[in-house]
């Protein structure tokens, strides 16, 4: 697919992903967080798209927008609002902030301005009617899948996380 | 059952019977005891209904009536008891759970107390209702005269 | 969230004492269901207090449709009053009206002569099928199946039919006399019932096809509302609830009152006391119904239809109280007559009120949905818990 | 000018059978949204009248009959009732998620209509990650959900709320599994009931919704009968997750309106809840129109292969004129029975007016260069047309399920029937190559 006006969609999907970001942290209301959350989350993923990933945007959208931020609501609808509005949102600590965002700043900056050398130049993109596959062979392939173990490592992690919630959460079994 | 009845309780229990029907009026201080012996001991283990009658001319204006039913026997017995207005009456809650919401109803519209029922208050009215509905000498005006009164700053709906 | 299925049923005897620690818990959310509510079949109100979605407890409130049938009792006369105990149990109304009768009849001595009696109990049986099939029309509606609604309301359509040629109305009939009947049956009478007999017989069997044995019916059905006998009497619970929960006691069998005691049927008991059973109860109530329609119709006596009854209804003074079994329960009537042409006091004995009180027992650990279940299992009109 | 023309004629040339987003054809892209966004309106009103009248019929009444001959202008008038409602927000409402809330059930079933394939050149666009994009967008309504019984700061809604969010997140799962093991069977040629194919079939799987109909075209088997019973399973537990994630009876707990009245749009009224409405019936479409494409073929015709070759090709091209047709046929047979009095006079010229709307339409789908293309699309509304009819048939016949119950069958039932079947597909398959290559070597 010959690509549309690329600049301005990642501008705008780029301003929506800052706009939401900001809104999740100076909002009070948890809800309204979780809604600019979710909202930056969907304009990452059409950035994904964007980068011709549709895979991780797909990824993106069912696990992220449509599965881990329902149950964020779920939780979050359940905690009385009155009582979270009433609480102080920011501790003061300025201080540290600002020297945690200065080091980011500065770590940006040095990329941007000498990082040159440490990314490939230009795009490195698969045509995409073999994106997905081309991600499937990575992980799992007979020649490249070097992935395959730390695929296995990862799900065994989840499993303990699942069953140690549960263990948690019931209080007997 | 009668005789023996007679034999314990003498003239404090009067055992009658109209067309058919038996019924026995009892003297108030026996009804806590009569009750529990024709529960426990007489097997009336179902009581179909409490109601009251108001007799507003006698001294002892109230007839409290138990109806009970025994499924072993197949028998039908009415407790009935003459109390003044004003007089309470033992609650027959921990005899027959059923006797809850009859005794809220007795006290609801006749304003006759129980003690020791678990939450006596009235049950078909609204809480705020003023009067006993169901003795005799109960104005149905008032109520309703009341009502415009404040609602509507009329002297009267009628 | 906990199994209900693994819950013991609730007894007497704990819910005093889960009154007092679980009402303490913080996390109970109190919900208030009616009196405006699709499910609480009129104007019941019920506050639930739950934990998460199971029941902790519930409290109903009632009293909405309070009209002080009683007190109107006691400024009409006997003959006036009658038409009014239709409106208590609006769907049954044949029933109130043939327990008035009967209790004024006992309180005047006389007797309704045969003729008055057999057409009395079709009517009566006939009511009693009306009324199960608007309960299972209903029940299945609030389970959540729509279609038995309508199958019902067509079939009960013919009931209403036959009481429209009879009397003139469908709903609140008013169709007994105190002494016998005021109308002699139209033409074609025992011909109209006797197809609605065959006509019906397969319509329950199309209804239970439905039900019976759908999977989704069962799961909703089963082991939910669980009552069992010895509660039910404790709680004073009559008709097919108490009949579900194992106690073989119809007040047609037995203390017989019209002519019930020449016809040949069956009383159906549940085992396990819960919705299904009731389920099945009903559905077996409605086929007896027809076996006593069917030796009815076949051997109504000629006659007179009025018993000689005063043209001013005086009972002489005294009381007494007569029960009969209507499609709810035991519907009994405690007169108290002073000799006058009024009744000093009617005490209405309303099968619906004192089957309520059961819904707090039944619904304890159960889950919101199996309050609707257990609400349309019970089988109340309010009009008749409210008077 | 001259770009659109050259548009316009660079897709009327027959031999393009791509998609025009798949294309890059942006006019007709926008062509196609505006024609899909329409007709799934459209769909949505047939099947808010054809829902009535069939669930009407099936419970012995007549449904709709005053507005319009038969009821046919019923879901207009409705429409126009729902849309001059007031539109009343709850004073204790949190307004603005109030306001999103139903727009973003919407959007997301809207949304999901970019990947359907209609044809093989009859869809907005052939994603690469088609199916993944369905199920991931179609997920995203029930965040609408969730806001909207949030924000109606009341009990029934909240609880309907919660209910919902915890039934889709459930079934999605089984829904997920069972198309994985579709997604499977595209790259997949082993045995089969049907299975030919070999191995010089393309063994590369897809998740393009056009992909994986293809590969059923190629396979000569339609997935619901590949490695049977697996397929059959498969398709099984996604039809009854489908109805379950539509949020449809029997599962319809969410809105249970004898529980919870009207689950979480309860405060809803007028225009926001026809959203609501909307949203949820082209859900039903959007989740059948995957069953379709995944297990029974999606544009292509019934019995590919017991009744194959050119001229049952041309038979069944027929077929979608002769089914118009036919439907006109039975409009002029109710003319005919249509009331004789003056009253009726207006309901008849309307419902001969609609036999013959009908019935041209009927006869345009004979015309040769209009058959050859819109024959996909016939087969393919046909088919989600009977999935609808099969959504009406459950609410007619089944009672509604209690929430454990609705869970226990979500995970205890759904979902490890749903693994076993995907390790078995996995199975079949890798064994079936095997074969295939131990037969050519």
């Amino acid at each position: 697919m010959a690509p549309v006006a690329t600049p301005f969609f990642f501008y705008l999907l780029a301003a929506t992903m800052i706009i939401g970001g900001i809104l999740v942290i100076t909002r009070k209301n948890a809800v309204h967080s979780a809604m600019a959350l979710i909202t930056a989350l969907l304009a990452q993923s059409g950035i994904y798209l964007m980068l011709y990933a549709p895979f991780v945007a797909g990824v993106q959208i069912i696990l992220y927008a449509g599965g881990i931020m329902v149950l964020f609501l779920f939780v979050i609808m359940l905690i009385s609002i009155e009582r979270t509005m009433k609480e102080r949102q920011f501790n003061h600590q300025w201080l540290i902030g600002i020297v945690a965002a200065a080091a980011l700043g500065g770590l940006f900056i040095a990329v941007y301005t000498r990082g040159k050398t440490l990314f490939p130049e230009g795009r490195l993109t698969y045509a995409e009617g073999q994106n997905t596959q081309a991600v499937a062979d990575l992980l799992y392939g007979p020649h490249t899948g070097m992935y395959m173990f730390s695929f296995e490592i990862a799900s065994l992690l989840l499993l303990v996380a699942i069953i140690g919630a549960v263990v948690m959460a019931k209080k007997r079994i | 059952m009668v005789a023996k009845f007679k034999r314990e309780y003498g003239s404090g229990v009067d055992p009658l019977t109209y067309l058919g029907q038996n019924y026995m009026v009892v003297d108030r201080s026996l009804i806590p005891e009569i009750l529990q012996i024709l529960r426990n001991e007489e097997q009336f283990d179902y009581c179909v209904d409490i109601t009251a009658v108001h007799y507003p001319k006698r001294e002892k204006q109230f007839d409290v009536i138990w109806i009970l039913y025994s499924f072993a026997r197949n028998e039908r017995v009415r407790v009935k008891t003459p109390i003044a207005d004003g007089e309470t009456l033992p609650s027959s809650v921990p005899i027959w759970a059923t006797a809850n919401w009859l005794e809220r109803e007795v006290y609801d519209m006749f304003g006759i107390k129980f003690d020791g029922h678990p939450d006596l208050k009235r049950i078909l009215l609204p809480d705020g209702w003023k009067g006993h509905p169901l003795r005799k000498d109960y104005g149905i005006l008032q109520q309703d005269n009341e009502w415009v009164q404040i609602n509507l700053g009329i002297e009267s709906g009628q | 969230m906990t199994d209900p299925k693994t819950l013991s049923p609730p007894s007497l005897e704990t819910h005093v004492a889960a009154h007092d620690d679980t009402f303490l818990d913080t996390n109970e959310l109190v919900i208030n269901m009616g009196p405006q509510h699709p499910a609480t079949h009129g104007v019941l109100r019920v506050i639930l207090r739950l934990d998460g979605e199971k029941v902790l407890g519930l409290e109903c409130v009632i009293g909405y449709l309070h009209r002080g049938v009683e007190k109107i009792g006691e400024n009409r006369t006997y003959a006036m009053f009658n038409p009014y105990v239709d409106r208590m149990d609006y769907v049954a109304a044949v029933s109130n009206g043939l327990g008035y009768c009967e209790a004024v009849e006992k309180l005047l001595n006389v007797e309704a002569p045969p003729r008055a009696q057999y057409i009395r109990v079709i009517l009566t049986e006939l009511n009693r099928i009306a009324s199960h099939q608007l309960w299972l029309g209903t029940h299945a509606l609030d389970i959540g199946a729509i279609t038995p609604l309508f199958y019902t309301f067509r079939d009960r359509e013919e009931i209403l039919k036959i009481f429209e040629k009879y009397c003139g109305a469908r709903l609140t009939t008013h169709a007994f006399r105190i002494g016998g009947l005021q109308y002699e049956s139209y033409d074609g009478f025992e011909q109209d019932v006797k197809n609605f007999i065959s006509f019906f017989k397969p319509k329950i069997d199309e209804y239970e096809e439905l039900l019976t044995t759908n999977r989704i019916w069962l799961e909703r059905t089963k082991g939910v509302g669980v009552i069992s006998g010895k509660d039910c009497i404790a709680l004073g619970v009559t008709g097919p609830v108490l009949r579900a929960s194992g106690v073989k006691w119809d007040i047609r069998k037995a203390q017989p009152y019209a002519n019930y005691k020449n016809f040949d049927f069956e009383i159906p008991i549940g085992l396990n006391g819960d919705t299904y059973d009731r389920y099945l109860v009903r559905m077996v109530e409605m086929r007896q119904a027809l076996r006593i329609l069917e030796q009815a119709v076949n051997g109504i006596p000629a006659g007179p239809i009025m018993a000689k009854v005063p043209k001013v209804i005086k009972p002489p003074v005294g009381e007494v109280y007569h029960s009969i079994e209507a499609p709810k329960g035991e519907l009994g009537y405690f007169i108290v007559s002073d000799g006058s042409t009024q009744p000093y006091r009617v005490r209405v004995r309303p099968p619906s009120f004192v089957n309520l009180q059961a819904l707090d027992l039944m619904c304890r650990g159960q889950l919101v949905a199996d309050v609707i279940a257990v609400i349309g299992t019970l089988d109340i009109v309010l009009g008749e818990v409210d008077r | 000018m001259g770009w659109l023309v050259q548009y316009v004629q660079s897709y009327l040339d027959p031999r393009v059978t791509v998609s025009p987003g798949a294309a890059g054809n942006v006019f007709w892209a926008l062509v196609y949204i505006l024609l899909v966004f329409a007709g799934v309106s459209l769909g949505v009103i047939c099947m808010n009248w054809l829902e009535r009248k069939i669930l009407a019929h099936m419970q012995v009444r007549l449904g709709p009959m005053r507005v319009g001959p038969h009821g046919l202008l019923q879901p207009i008038a409705d429409a126009v009732k729902l849309l001059i409602k007031e539109d009343i927000i709850p004073a204790e409402a949190d307004a603005v998620v109030f306001w999103v809330a139903p727009f973003i059930v919407v959007l997301a079933a809207f949304t999901v209509f970019v990947v359907v394939p209609f044809g093989p050149a009859h869809a907005i666009t052939d994603m690469n990650i088609g199916i993944l994009f369905m199920l991931g967008v179609s997920s995203l309504s029930v965040l609408g959900i969730v806001t909207a019984g949030w924000a109606s700061n009341s009990h029934y809604p909240l609880i309907g709320a919660l209910r919902s969010s915890a039934q889709m997140v459930s079934y999605e799962v089984a829904m997920g599994l069972a198309v994985i093991s579709a997604i499977l069977m595209t790259s997949l040629n082993g045995f089969g009931l049907y299975g030919v194919g070999g191995p010089d079939t393309p063994g590369i799987g897809t998740l393009s919704m056009i992909g994986i109909v293809r590969a059923q075209e190629a396979q000569h088997v339609w997935f619901l009968f590949k490695f049977f019973p697996l397929g059959l399973i498969a398709f099984a537990i996604f039809a009854i997750a489908m109805v379950a994630e539509t949020n449809r009876a029997p599962f319809d707990l969410p809105e249970a309106e004898s529980e919870l009245t009207a689950g979480f749009h309860t405060e809803y009224s007028g225009f926001r809840w026809s959203l609501f409405f909307l949203a949820e019936y082209s859900a039903m479409i959007a989740v059948s129109s995957i069953a379709v494409t995944l297990w029974v073929g999606g544009w292509l015709r019934p019995f590919p292969n017991a009744l194959g070759g050119a001229t049952w090709d041309l038979a069944f091209s027929f077929v979608p004129g002769l089914a118009f047709l036919f439907l006109a046929g039975m409009t002029f047979y109710n003319v005919r029975r249509m009331p004789k009095h003056p009253f009726f006079k207006i309901q008849t010229m309307g419902l001969a007016g609609f036999g013959a709307v009908l019935g041209l339409i009927g006869l345009i789908l004979f015309v040769p260069p209009v058959r050859d293309r819109v024959g996909d699309i016939f087969w393919f509304v046909a088919k989600v047309a009977a999935f609808m009819y099969l959504y009406i048939w459950y609410r007619g016949t089944f009672p509604r399920y209690r929430f454990d119950q609705l869970m226990k069958v979500g995970w205890k039932v759904l979902l490890p029937i749903g693994l076993g079947v995907l390790i078995l597909t996995a199975g079949a398959g890798i064994v079936g190559l095997e074969m295939a290559q131990h037969v050519t070597h």
